[in-house]
Order: structure tokens, then sequence, then C-alpha cells
């Protein structure tokens, strides 16, 4: 350990931190940057609001799929940079002591480990819906979305809940994509509560579900006659 | 380390310090009352290390007597003798007015106690023992700054730490928990037994605390390092201080986040963590053990680091491998959030636990490599046999014998095995307390005059450290073998052909209890009678020595200038000490 | 463990190793030899392990009690002559050295765990169920053990197991975790809620002291209607404990119960005589259910596609193709997904146009007797397996002795 | 080293107001250092802010890859263009936070109290905005009256159920997306949809807390702005109160896509 801090030592700069620009601190950011930047960022916003719903456009009207990986990465790419924007500019890491950008560094280092060792994990194991087998197991819950299904349907006509389920879907756009590709699997028509029953039966407008050949498939019966 | 500080005092003697510019820090105010305030409003960075020391230690003690009852009552197998449970009266006694009329009701009280010998032990306990007590007096003792960089944000941290406390014993006077410290989901999200909801709150506030005080301790080694102190001229407390800090830094606020869901959880059932509702029980383990595994290198890095700095002064030898030892500490703490995942062997799909297993057999080397160092930094040293070297002793043989048994448990087909077992019992108990307690207890005999400006009783504290040994030996040695036999965790009852194995364990515990109660005697034996300590007892090269015993209010008359390593016992007089009682001539010159 | 000659099966360094796996220390280390041929490998490792523990322990002890000792300050003086502070060649060494070995326990401990876990392809499946707080054995002709004995400090399930026949525990829990632990076996699996977890073992021969099965030990032999057990009378087992290691709650140590290894014919005799023949076989079951719920889309016949895949290639099948690419094992966790939420896992080239059956409509026996049915249509499944499914009845009817 | 000198003595330069002097604490040896030291401080408090919403990012992706279809239906019932608004907001705010900072820089208090007052403005906005159209009708089917998406919803408007002096308009079938047990939508598909609207109100009310917090710290910089406790040569109050604002808005940018775009 021996070395001799006395001949570069600096009484008021003690660990030679102004060389890597300890001061940098007190570096002012000017207004036209900082507009700059903001114009940056609400451009990046529509930018990625717009690859969204173009997205849905294509699929909905002319039924052109992306693979879902496309949408992600957009996104994801976008708001990153935007991230880095922020941080860059109005956070004034650009300016500061790189320290602080290493502490940033570093965490987002640690975020990303533990993402993905999580996902390792269970993104390998496919988990089955062992505990909404009947309804009360202890220490487990109802069913919710079946109940909820029984109990909106409980005291009102079959036409009554075909109606508003065809108003309040409307806003779905998402949900009236009807295809084929691989990467997105279609939505699922609803599990046999009470109330799909009874909407198969009223030959609903199910322009949300799956396509004519499930409708022609008969419901799946009630449990079967205990032998 | 001679501090002659020419900047500023333009006095050859500034670095001897404490001619009365202030008083020392513990003087007591004009009344009682003020002293009590001042106490309580204090930003002194040694008053508030102080006020942890004496909570963690009360904390210890409580947490020892739940660990004393289960050991009590592991001595018998089978706890329902013809219609009564035995071991009631005992119970009875901590939760009085409840009748073990069956065994479950029975076992609910066992499992209350030894969650709550666990949850106090690590959230409590170990995490703030070395570095808000030790590490808050020392560390900026050191490095020859006045304070910590924040210091009211240490005084805030500190009452974090004792509302956080408040909640968890709330917790244990309303009924208790009964899920483990590690409140496993569904269970803990669907029992509706006890105060899981305020126990929970109590870590998740206590991890705020740690939070703070990490934060603290980053900056503190960052800005505040006295001049000419450059990075490898700190002391390996700090270094392993500093490595800790980083770690309760980064992991904390996931702990944080996963006790907030889990709250959630239970009050408005929103299943994160719930099969029910489509959760992943799995999740929580992932969530709780990404904290949950770099907090044992929190609990752990300190000690390290003061084995580092005691062994070397009691020695007066140049430490080993300085830089080996710096290094491997950093190393430690990265390494710490890669292998989270060898706690969930049993329950993880196999691809992750292949990874994890292989990434949990690197945390071995760098340990490896500090306990090699330490052990060289014997050779050709002068070694005391004082009690704080006794229990650097103590610790290098049980902290060996913790680390090797990791070996077996990071290896999955032995540790499908072992999984869950008594083996994991003794393990980690020979790392958590042979390592961090033990650390904890070398330290506080090193720096008990520096702290105190008394000596204590050596013959006394000999007798203890010798008793603390045996006990623990005798306690958790036998627990590797009841684990491999075939005795789970957490049993209220067992099989009889454990009988035997438990009983020696449960006389051990009584022994350790008895070396701890010499200790606490010896402490406050020395409070009371003992000497005056000089300045600098041990002859240590490092800043706290140049202060006084105890050191003043602002640590040091004027800042210190740092001329030479910590460790350079070769070449350096130790500051307070006449040349003629530190012949330096055989020495000679200091190789590098 | 059952002498040395099972130790030069491994590649192990040196004999003397083979000695100190056997004896004072593995019994003060596992108490009792391992039951299976893979447990013995466990054990192998675990006393490789431990000497060399021992080893690297008494080595660093030794060399410190002696630096303690010779360099005392009494001995000394007060200052210490000069040595080197660090010395890079020793440094690297003993980093380098120790990973080596680190290296090959990981491998070692990696393939052991391999060859807990994966079972040989007509391993018995028997279906194990986790409650607070007992355990459950469904066997695959869906009956289950009637038969208890004392442990700990209550009366506990015993389960039956063939003797030196690959037994494949298919593990869930119907509440909060739990862990199953077969001590003798060494091995162990967490129960979980939501997912199936897998555990296998092949019991090794009978010792040749091995008790003898009678009315005190099995009361059942006496109590059962018409001597319905009485065959078991005299027949050779051996009793392995078998714990819960999952906290679960109160009566966590109360959660136990006893594996009787018995040969394997008896085992098959036990099997028919709990099962209760005026059932449906679990695939006759699974038939009936088939036929009313599924026929319209799966086919069972060799080579014929219909709107959904083919059942004779699904049970067991190793690579399911999956649209979008990638492939699924056929087990059971792939089939209850299939079922519960059938678009997670598309079968390559059929449209994603199942109805999804939830609990509601389909419970989860009526999913094991679908299970059941799949196994036996299925042309990965052999011979044996499909006679458990279907019941056929044990041929020797020859009582022991 | 003429910045550490400079920033001793402190003198009233800058806008012509006068402001008081600071006094660094006693154990900094320049208030540059402590400053500097502050800022290191409080980046590392950021990067614990950074991990607590990363468990519910891990959430997010967990369950995204175990229930894929219930994302999507979540995500589709969510309306992008409220979301779209608040980024804006947000970004505005942040903004003009900095912009503030920049005036007390350069000593114009005035300018930097109005760009506070905007900051706060639009804080207020977008947890207004949050609740009003966001949470409310999700939650419990009221819609507020001036909404315009209510038009949507006409049709199943119910007559005369109104709440708040008929400032809200219940609307049949559309309320009780609600986290996991409290669930009951009752036109959901997928049945693991609870668990998206468990992460959904998670996350983004752990933000809307933060979001209130930060206002909190601005209206303090504000106050003290008022009594002269900034100026040109100090000003890490105003500084920290920045970062914790960008921070909020940091986690928004990934919040937005997350939970609006990605389907």
């Amino acid at each position: 350990m021996a070395h001799a801090p006395a001949k570069q030592f600096d009484e008021l700069d003690p660990h030679g931190a102004a060389g890597h620009g300890q001061h940098a601190s007190h570096v002012i950011v000017g207004p036209f940057t900082l507009r700059t930047v903001l114009a940056l960022l609400l451009f990046f916003t529509v930018l990625t609001v717009g690859q969204a719903q173009l997205e849905v456009f294509l699929s909905h009207a002319l039924d052109i799929e992306f693979p879902r990986w496309v949408n992600i990465v957009f996104c994801m790419g976008i708001a990153v940079v935007k991230a880095l924007l922020v941080m860059g500019y109005f956070m004034q890491l650009k300016y500061d002591n790189p320290i602080n950008s290493v502490v940033m560094a570093f965490t987002f280092l640690g975020l990303g480990l533990f993402l993905g060792f999580t996902a390792l994990d269970l993104g390998g194991r496919g988990s089955v819906y062992e505990w909404k087998v009947n309804y009360q197991v202890p220490g487990g819950t109802k069913n919710t979305i079946d109940n909820a299904k029984k109990d909106f349907a409980k005291d009102r006509s079959i036409q009554e809940v075909d109606r508003i389920r065809a108003i309040i879907k409307h806003e779905h756009h998402e949900d009236h994509v009807v295809t084929s590709s691989p990467q997105r699997s279609r939505g699922k028509t609803g599990l046999s509560g009470a109330l799909d029953a009874a909407a198969q039966d009223a030959h609903s407008h199910d322009t949300h579900g799956t396509p004519d050949t499930h409708d022609a498939k008969p419901e799946p019966a009630a449990t079967p006659a205990a032998h | 380390m001679t501090t002659v500080d020419t900047s500023k005092s333009g006095g050859a003697h500034g670095g001897h310090g404490g001619h009365g510019h202030h008083g020392s820090y513990l003087e007591p105010r004009s009344s009682f009352l003020a002293t009590i305030w001042d106490w309580a409003t204090t930003v002194d960075h040694k008053k508030i290390g102080v006020m942890y020391l004496f909570a963690v230690l009360f904390l210890f003690f409580v947490a020892g007597v739940l660990a004393l009852m289960v050991r009590t009552e592991l001595l018998t197998p089978v706890r329902f003798v013809d219609g009564k449970v035995v071991g009631q009266e005992l119970f009875s006694l901590f939760y009085p007015g409840e009748e073990a009329t069956s065994v479950n009701k029975g076992n609910t009280v066992y499992n209350r106690i030894f969650t709550l010998h666990g949850a106090i032990m690590v959230f409590m306990v170990i995490v703030p023992s070395i570095p808000s007590s030790l590490g808050n007096f020392f560390l900026p003792l050191m490095i020859g700054a006045k304070d910590v960089a924040f210091p009211k944000l240490n005084l805030l941290s500190w009452y974090i730490y004792v509302i956080g406390s408040l909640f968890g014993i709330a917790a244990i006077t309303q009924g208790g928990v009964e899920t483990g410290w590690t409140f496993y989901t569904p269970y803990s999200s669907n029992t509706d037994f006890g105060q899981v909801t305020l126990m929970v709150l109590a870590a998740f506030i206590l991890g705020f605390s740690s939070i703070l005080t990490g934060l603290n301790f980053v900056v503190t080694v960052h800005k505040l390092r006295a001049p000419g102190m450059g990075w490898f001229d700190m002391p390996l407390f700090v270094w392993a201080t500093y490595a800790t800090a980083i770690i309760q830094v980064l992991a904390t606020p996931v702990i944080g986040i996963t006790l907030l869901l889990l709250c959630l959880e239970r009050v408005f059932k929103i299943g994160i963590f719930d099969p029910a509702l489509g959760g992943d029980p799995v999740l929580y383990q992932h969530f709780f053990w990404f904290y949950s595994h770099p907090v044992v290198y929190v609990m752990i890095l300190p000690g390290m680091g003061i084995i580092s700095d005691v062994l070397a002064v009691q020695s007066r030898k140049h430490i080993f491998g300085y830089k080996a030892i710096a290094f491997s500490s950093l190393g430690i703490a990265a390494v710490s959030f890669l292998v989270w995942g060898h706690h969930m062997f049993t329950s993880m799909g196999e691809i992750a636990s292949v990874v994890f297993s292989g990434l949990t057999f690197l945390v071995a080397i760098p340990t490896a490599v500090k306990v090699f160092n330490w052990i060289s930094t014997l050779y050709k040293g002068t070694i005391a046999l004082n009690t704080p070297m006794l229990y650097v002793l103590i610790f290098l043989f049980l902290f060996s014998i913790g680390g090797l048994t990791g070996l077996p448990l990071a290896t999955m087909s032995t540790d499908m095995h072992l999984h869950d077992t008594y083996f994991v019992v003794a393990h980690f108990h020979y790392v958590m307390m042979g390592g961090t307690i033990m650390a904890l207890m070398a330290g506080l005999h090193h720096w008990w005059p520096k702290m105190f400006g008394r000596m204590y009783n050596e013959f006394g504290g000999m007798v203890g450290a010798i008793l603390v040994f045996v006990g623990f030996n005798v306690t958790f040695f036998t627990q590797f073998f009841l684990g491999t036999q075939g005795m789970p965790r957490r049993y209220a009852s067992y099989v009889t052909e454990f009988q035997t194995l438990h009983q020696i364990s449960t006389v051990g515990s009584f022994i350790l209890l008895l070396g701890f109660l010499v200790h606490l005697f010896v402490f406050i034996h020395s409070l009371m009678a003992g000497a005056k300590a000089p300045k600098n007892p041990w002859g240590g090269l490092t800043l706290e020595w140049v202060a006084d015993s105890p050191p003043e209010t602002h640590n040091f008359p004027h800042e210190p200038l740092v001329k030479n390593g910590p460790y350079d016992f070769e070449s350096t007089v130790p500051p307070h000490w006449d040349p003629k009682d530190y012949p330096l001539e055989n020495a000679g010159a200091h190789k590098h | 463990m059952s002498g040395s000659t099972d130790i030069q099966n491994f590649d192990t360094p040196g004999a003397l190793l083979a000695s100190m796996t056997d004896g004072f220390w593995h019994n003060l280390w596992f108490r009792a030899p391992a039951g299976t041929k893979n447990g013995e490998a466990t054990d192998w490792m675990g006393m490789w392990l431990w000497w060399f523990c021992v080893a690297w322990f008494v080595v660093l002890m030794a060399i410190m009690f002696y630096f303690v000792i010779r360099y005392r300050r009494s001995r000394v003086g007060p200052v210490a002559p000069a040595s080197s502070a660090h010395n890079t060649p020793i440094e690297l060494a003993w980093t380098v050295i120790p990973s080596l070995f680190l290296v090959f326990m990981f491998f070692k401990g990696f393939w052991g765990y391999i060859d807990n876990i994966v079972a040989p392809a007509h391993a018995t499946e028997i279906k194990v169920e986790a409650a607070k707080w007992s355990w459950r054995f469904i066997y695959p002709t869906g009956a289950e053990s009637r038969s208890t004995k004392e442990l700990g400090s209550a009366f506990q399930r015993v389960f039956y197991v063939p003797e030196g026949k690959p037994v494949q525990l298919r593990i869930k829990s119907a509440d909060v975790m739990h862990a199953l632990w077969i001590p003798d076996f060494r091995i162990k699996a967490d129960a979980l809620p939501n997912r199936y977890t897998t555990l296998w073992f092949e019991s090794k021969p009978l010792p040749a002291d091995a008790p003898k099965l009678n009315a005190d030990v099995d009361p059942l032999i006496k109590t059962a209607a018409k001597e319905k057990f009485k065959f078991l009378d005299g027949v050779p087992y051996q009793d392995h404990w078998l714990f819960c290691a999952e906290y679960c709650g109160e009566a966590h140590s109360e959660m136990a119960a006893t594996v009787r290894v018995v040969p394997a014919d008896m085992y098959k005799k036990w099997l028919d005589a709990i099962t209760d023949k005026s059932d449906l076989a679990p695939a006759e079951y699974g038939k009936t259910i088939y036929q009313a719920q599924c026929s319209s889309c799966h086919s069972v016949d060799e080579g014929k596609t219909n709107t959904g895949p083919n059942w004779t290639e699904l049970w067991g099948n190793p690579s399911i193709p999956l649209a979008g690419g990638g492939t699924a094992v056929g087990d059971a966790n792939y089939v209850r997904e299939s079922v519960r939420d059938p678009a997670a896992k598309i079968h390559a080239g059929f449209p994603n146009s199942m109805t999804p059956f939830p609990a509601a409509s389909l419970s989860d026996d009526q999913l094991e007797a679908i299970m059941a049915y799949m196994k036996y249509v299925s042309k990965f499944t052999t011979q044996e397996v499909k006679d458990e499914v279907m019941r056929v009845p044990a041929t020797d009817a020859a009582p022991a002795k | 080293m003429s910045t550490v000198n400079s920033t001793h003595e402190h003198q009233s330069s800058g806008g012509g107001v006068p402001y008081k002097k600071y006094k660094h604490a006693h154990h900094w040896r320049s208030q540059s250092e402590e400053f500097d030291a502050v800022k290191l401080g409080f980046w590392l408090f950021l990067a614990t802010e950074v991990l607590l919403f990363g468990g519910i990012f891990c959430a997010y992706a967990i369950f995204r890859m175990m229930h894929p279809e219930a994302w999507k239906e979540g995500s589709s019932a969510l309306d992008w263009r409220w979301g779209g608004l608040n980024t804006v907001v947000l970004l505005l705010s942040s903004y003009t936070m900095a912009a503030s900072i920049f005036a007390v820089q350069t000593g114009q208090f005035a300018r930097a109290k109005r760009n506070l007052l905007i900051t706060l403005f639009c804080g207020c906005l977008f947890v207004a905005i949050k609740m009003t159209f966001e949470y409310i009708p999700k939650w419990s089917g009221f819609f507020f009256i001036l909404d315009p998406s209510l038009a949507t919803y006409k049709a199943a408007a119910v007559e005369g159920k109104t709440a708040f002096m008929g400032l809200f308009q219940y609307v049949e079938g559309y309320g009780g997306k609600r986290p996991g047990e409290l669930f009951t939508h009752p036109f959901a598909k997928d049945p693991n949809v609870p668990m998206w609207w468990s992460v959904y109100y998670s996350g983004t009310a752990l933000h809307a807390l933060h979001v209130i917090i930060g206002m909190i710290l601005i209206a303090r910089v504000y106050i003290k702005l008022g009594k002269g406790h900034y100026g040109p040569t100090y000003y890490s109050g105003v500084e920290i109160a920045g970062l914790y604002w960008h921070l909020v808005d940091l986690i928004w940018i990934f919040l937005f896509p997350l939970l609006y775009l990605i389907h």
C-alpha cells in the first residue's frame, strides 16, 4: 500500500474528482435543448401509438397479421429510446458525474437478471387450472369469472344479456380479429357458464368468438351422469 | 496510520486530537432528560450506532430465548401423551390461556415460536447487526470523516428500524405468526391464523431502514474519504461494508414489492401468487429469494470485513492479498444476485435448476479465497491470543464448516435428499451464527475499548468464547446428521429414532446460552468498573485508533491526512505509541 | 449400502473411498442403506463430498493452529518480521484448483438429478395427492390403499409398491405447497397446487432377512371381509418413511406415511384386492366420456385424422409438434392444459377451434379417466400399462407359501 | 477549482432577486461536494424505485407469458386514447420541471415558479384523468357524463342510475373489471383476465402514488423557492424534486406501451 499521496494531493479536491466531471453537475441545460427533447419525446409517442393502431387496423380491416413480437419489439424499442432521452437530458445524466450513470446501468442489469432467470423457470412449464376445481378448495377461492357470468345472467332474459353484451363488446377492436396465424391464437368463446350456454341457445351474434366451425359443435354437456 | 495534518491545524500533534475542544460523545448533558433528548434526536453516527447495537443485542436475546424453547420442545419425539401435549406448560408461559388440547394446537404454538425466532433473527438482528451498529460507528471513523454522508437520514433509518421492530413485536403479542419467516404462498396468503399481514408489514418497513443505511454508506465511502485515502488504502471492513451497502440498495426494493404484493394478496385477494386465481406460488419464491439470497451476503460480508481487520491488527501483519480480499467482496456481492434459485431446486423447472446449480458453485470460489488469505495472514505474524483473536479463530473454524457443507446443497443430486432438512438448518446456522455472530463478537471485543472507553475482562471474555464455541458445535453439528438421516425441518414432533441426536443438540443449546450470559456479565462489568482504555490498545493503524477512546463528538479535531496504508505494520509505528515499544528495526523493509 | 461391490460400478478414484462409504460412516451419515440404485449413486456422491469436506477442513485447520502456536506473540515479540503481503502464483493456484473440483461436483450432481427425475417409459404411474395433512396414493386401477401403521405420534397410511419395478410418482397438491420425501430413496419433490411434479424409483431387491407381513403389521390381513388379504400373510416386506418436507401448517410434522416394498407379484395381487370391481376401470370410464364429448373431433383409430389430433399418438409422445414451432411432451401437464386452456399449445396442422373445458364441465376425476383412456389407446405405452388401466387381473392366483 | 471556490461565498447574483445564502453541513469540505453527494445518494434511491417497479414489470412479463389470451383481452379493454393523453401530460410536466430548474439556475425566479405551477397542474390532471376516465368506470361501471366514450354505451346506460349529483352515469355490464377475487365483469372470456386487472391496478396505483409523492415534493420546492431558499448557487432541492418527477415519467414511459399498446 506504500504510495505517495502527497504528490498529486489537492486540498480542495481530495479524490481528484475534478477530472472525472464531478463539478459538471453545475452544467446548465438550456431551454432549446429541453424543447428539442420534448418534441422528440412527443414524436416518439405518436410513432408508437401509430404503429400499434396500424397493426390493429390492418388485422381488423385487411386481415393482415404481424407476428406478435413485431408489436412488442417496436413498443419496447421506442420506450427505451424515450427513457434514454429523459435520463440523458431531463435528468442530465449526459452531463453529470459518470458514477450516476453507472448506478443506473447496474440497476437495469439487476432488473434484467431478475426478469431473465425468473422467466427461465416459469417460462419453462405450463401451469394448470388445478385450483379451479369445484367451488371451495381449502385455501383456494371461487372461479371468479364463472360466478360473474352467473350473477349477471341470474335475473335477466337471454335477449337482454345478449343485447348488453353486443353493446359493451364493440369497443374491443382486437376481439374482432379472426385469424389462423399460429402466432396469434384466437379469442376463445366463454367458458360454459350459464351465460354462454344461454347465449349459445339464443344464436347470439358472437362475432368475437371462434367461427361457425365451433358454434356448430355441440356445447359440452354438463358432467355426464355418474355411472 | 500516523496522521500529521499539516494543511489546517499547523500543529504536529493535531492528529492526536481530543485535547478538549469537544468532550467525548458519551458525555451526559446537564440533566437526565436533556441527555435522553440529546440521544433521541442525535445525528451523530456514533450514538446511532450504539443505539442500534443495544437494540440488536436485546432482540438477539429475545430470539435466543425463542430458540431455546424450540430446542426444549424437541427433547421429546411424540408430543401427545395420554390426552395431553408434552411441554404445554412451557408454551403457556409464552401464550398464556391457550390450552393445547390437541396435537395440532400444540403444534401451532411450536410453529409460531420457530417462525418468530427466524423472523426476528433475520429481519431485526442479523441483517442490521454489523452494518448498522459497528458499521455506523466505525465506517466514518475508519475513513477519517466527521460523520456519514446524510446524518439526518441515518437517524431516520434508525427510527424506521424501531417502528418496524415494534410492528414485529406487535405481531408476536397479537397472536403471532406461524408461516415460517419465508412467508411462502399460498399458505401465507390464505392462512387466517395470526398476524401475518402485520409481520409482513414489519419486514417491509425494516427493508426501508436497510435501504437508507446502505445508500448512506455508499455515498459516504465515495465522497467522504479523508485526504490521501485512495480506494486501496481503505480498511477491508470499509470494503466489505461498501459491498454490503450495494447489495442492500439493489436487493431490498424487490422484497419491498414482494411483501407489498403479499399484503394486497391477503387484503384484496389479487391472486398474483394464488393459483386459485391464475397466479403462481413459485413466482413468490423467485421474488422472495431474489432479495433473501443476496441478503445472506448482507449478513456475512461485514463479518468477513471485521475478521480481515481484527486478524491483521491482532497479529500485527499486513493482511495477505489485500486486493484479492477486497475484490472477492465485490465478487461475492455480484454473484449473490445469480444464485437465488438454489433455494428452489425441488419446486423449479429442470432447466432453471441446472443453471442455478452451476452458478451456485461460483460463489464458493471467492469465499474460499478469503479463507485462504486469512489463514496465510497468520503466517509470520505475531499473534496475540486474546478474546477478539479467539473469536477470529472460532469464526474461521465454524465458517469453514458452514462453507464446506454448502457444497452438498449446491450439488443437485444430494440436495434432492437434503433440501428442507436439518442439514440445511445446521448449514445456515454455521454460516449465519458461526459466521456473522462470531464476527460480531470479535469486532465487539476488538472495538469495545474504542466505543466505550473501557477495557473488558480478558479472562471472562476467553471463558465466554470457549463456552460459546463448545455449545455451538454440540448444538448444530449433530443437526447435520439429523438431516442426512431423514429429519425434516420445522417438525414439532418426530419419529423416535432421532431422539438421541435431538437431545444432544438441546443440551448444547443451553451451553451456548451459558456462554452468552458470561459475555453479558463481562460487558456490564466493563461498563461499570472496566479499566480506562488507552487510545490504541491493540496497536492498530487504521484511523479509528487515532481518535480518542471514546471518540469526541466530531471524531477528529481536524481532518486527518492519510500517509500510509491500513496494514503497514512492518513500516509504521502505531499512533499514540512510543517507538521503543515498537522497535521497527527487526521488522525490516516492507516487501510487496 | 450393500457392500463396496456397488461402489465399483462408479468411476471412483480408488477403492479407499469404497471402504469409507461403507459401514460406520455411512450409517452415521444416512442411518440406513439406500433403497434404490439411484439412491446409492446419491449416497456415493454424499460420502464423496463428506470426505472431500473433511479433507479440506482438516488441512486448513491444521495449518491455522500450527501458525497460531508457531507465531504466538509471546514467542515472536511485539513486531512481526517482514514477510510478503501477497504471492500471485499461490493465489492463482488456490483459486483455480478448487474450481476444478467444483466442476466435477456440478456434473456428478447434475446427472444424479436427471437420473432421479426422468423415469423409464414402462414405469407404473401412481398419482400422489397431498392435502393438509395427509398423503393419497391413487393407483393405476383407480384404487387407494386402506392400510395404516403408527408413525411418529399418529396412525398414518401405508402404500404398497412393487419390488424391483420402476414406479413413477405424479405429485400434486390439493391446497398449499407440500413436499414428498422418501429419505431411504433419497428423493424429494414439492407438491404444487397448479402443476404436476414427478419422481421415480426402482426399489432394490428385498434383503434376505426382510421381515414378514402378519396381522399385527397390517391389520387388514385379518379384518378384511372374506379374508381377501390372507395371501399377504408371511410375505417379505421392507418399510420406508415418507415425510412432508415443505412447511404446510399445523400438522406439518404429522404429515407422514409409510412406503412398503413387497414382491412384484404380491403387489399386483394386493392391487387387485383393493380395487373395487363393481366400479368401471379408469380406461373404461374414460372411454364413456370420450364417446360423449371428444369423439366428434378426436379419433382413436391408427392413422385416422379428424378435426383434432389423433389420440393414438398423444400420450407418451416425446415430441408433439406445436404450431409456431417447438414441440411438447405428451404428459399429464400437457393434456390437462390442452383440455382446460386449448389455445395455450396448439398441435401443428390443426385449427385452434376447441372449446375449453373448465372444471365445471369436466371434473378432475373425469380428466384423470380420460388420461387413463389415452394411455390405453396410445401406441407409446406398453402392454403392462394398458393392462393396469384396464384392470387385467393378476395372472398367477397362487398365494405365497 | 474555480467552481468550488465560487460556491463558497454566495453573492446575490443572477436574476437580481435576493435569496438566502446557503451554508453546507459541517462534515462536508465544500458545498459542491455536498451537492454531488446528495445527487449520488438520490440516484441510488431512484435505483431502488426502479427495482421496486421491477417486481411489477416482472409479474407482467411472467403472466403475459403464462396467459397470453388473458393479456390480449385485458389490454384490449383499455382505451389507448386516455393512456396517450396521460403520456403527453406527463411529458409536458417533465419538460416544465426541467425548465424550472434552468430558471432557478439562471435566477429567473418568476419563470421558475410559473413552470413549477404548470408541473403541479399536470400532475393533478394526470391523477384526475386516471380516476375519472379509467379507474371509476372500469371498477364500478359509472361513467363521467362528459366522457366522450360514454356515447358508445348510451344504449346500455341505465336511466336514472347516476352518482355524485348526477355527474356519473351507470352503464350496465361495463364495470366490474377488478383485480383478482373482486372481479365481477360479466363478459370476460379468458378465466385469467382477473390476473391482468391485478397487475394493471397494482402497477398503475403504485405509479399514481409516486405521482402524488412527487407533487408533494414539488409543492415543497415551490414554497421554499418563494422564501428564497434557492438561487443560482444552490438548487439541490429543486434538482432532487426534478429527478424524482422525471423518474415518475420514466416509469410511465414503460407502463404505457405495456398496458395500452402491446396486444
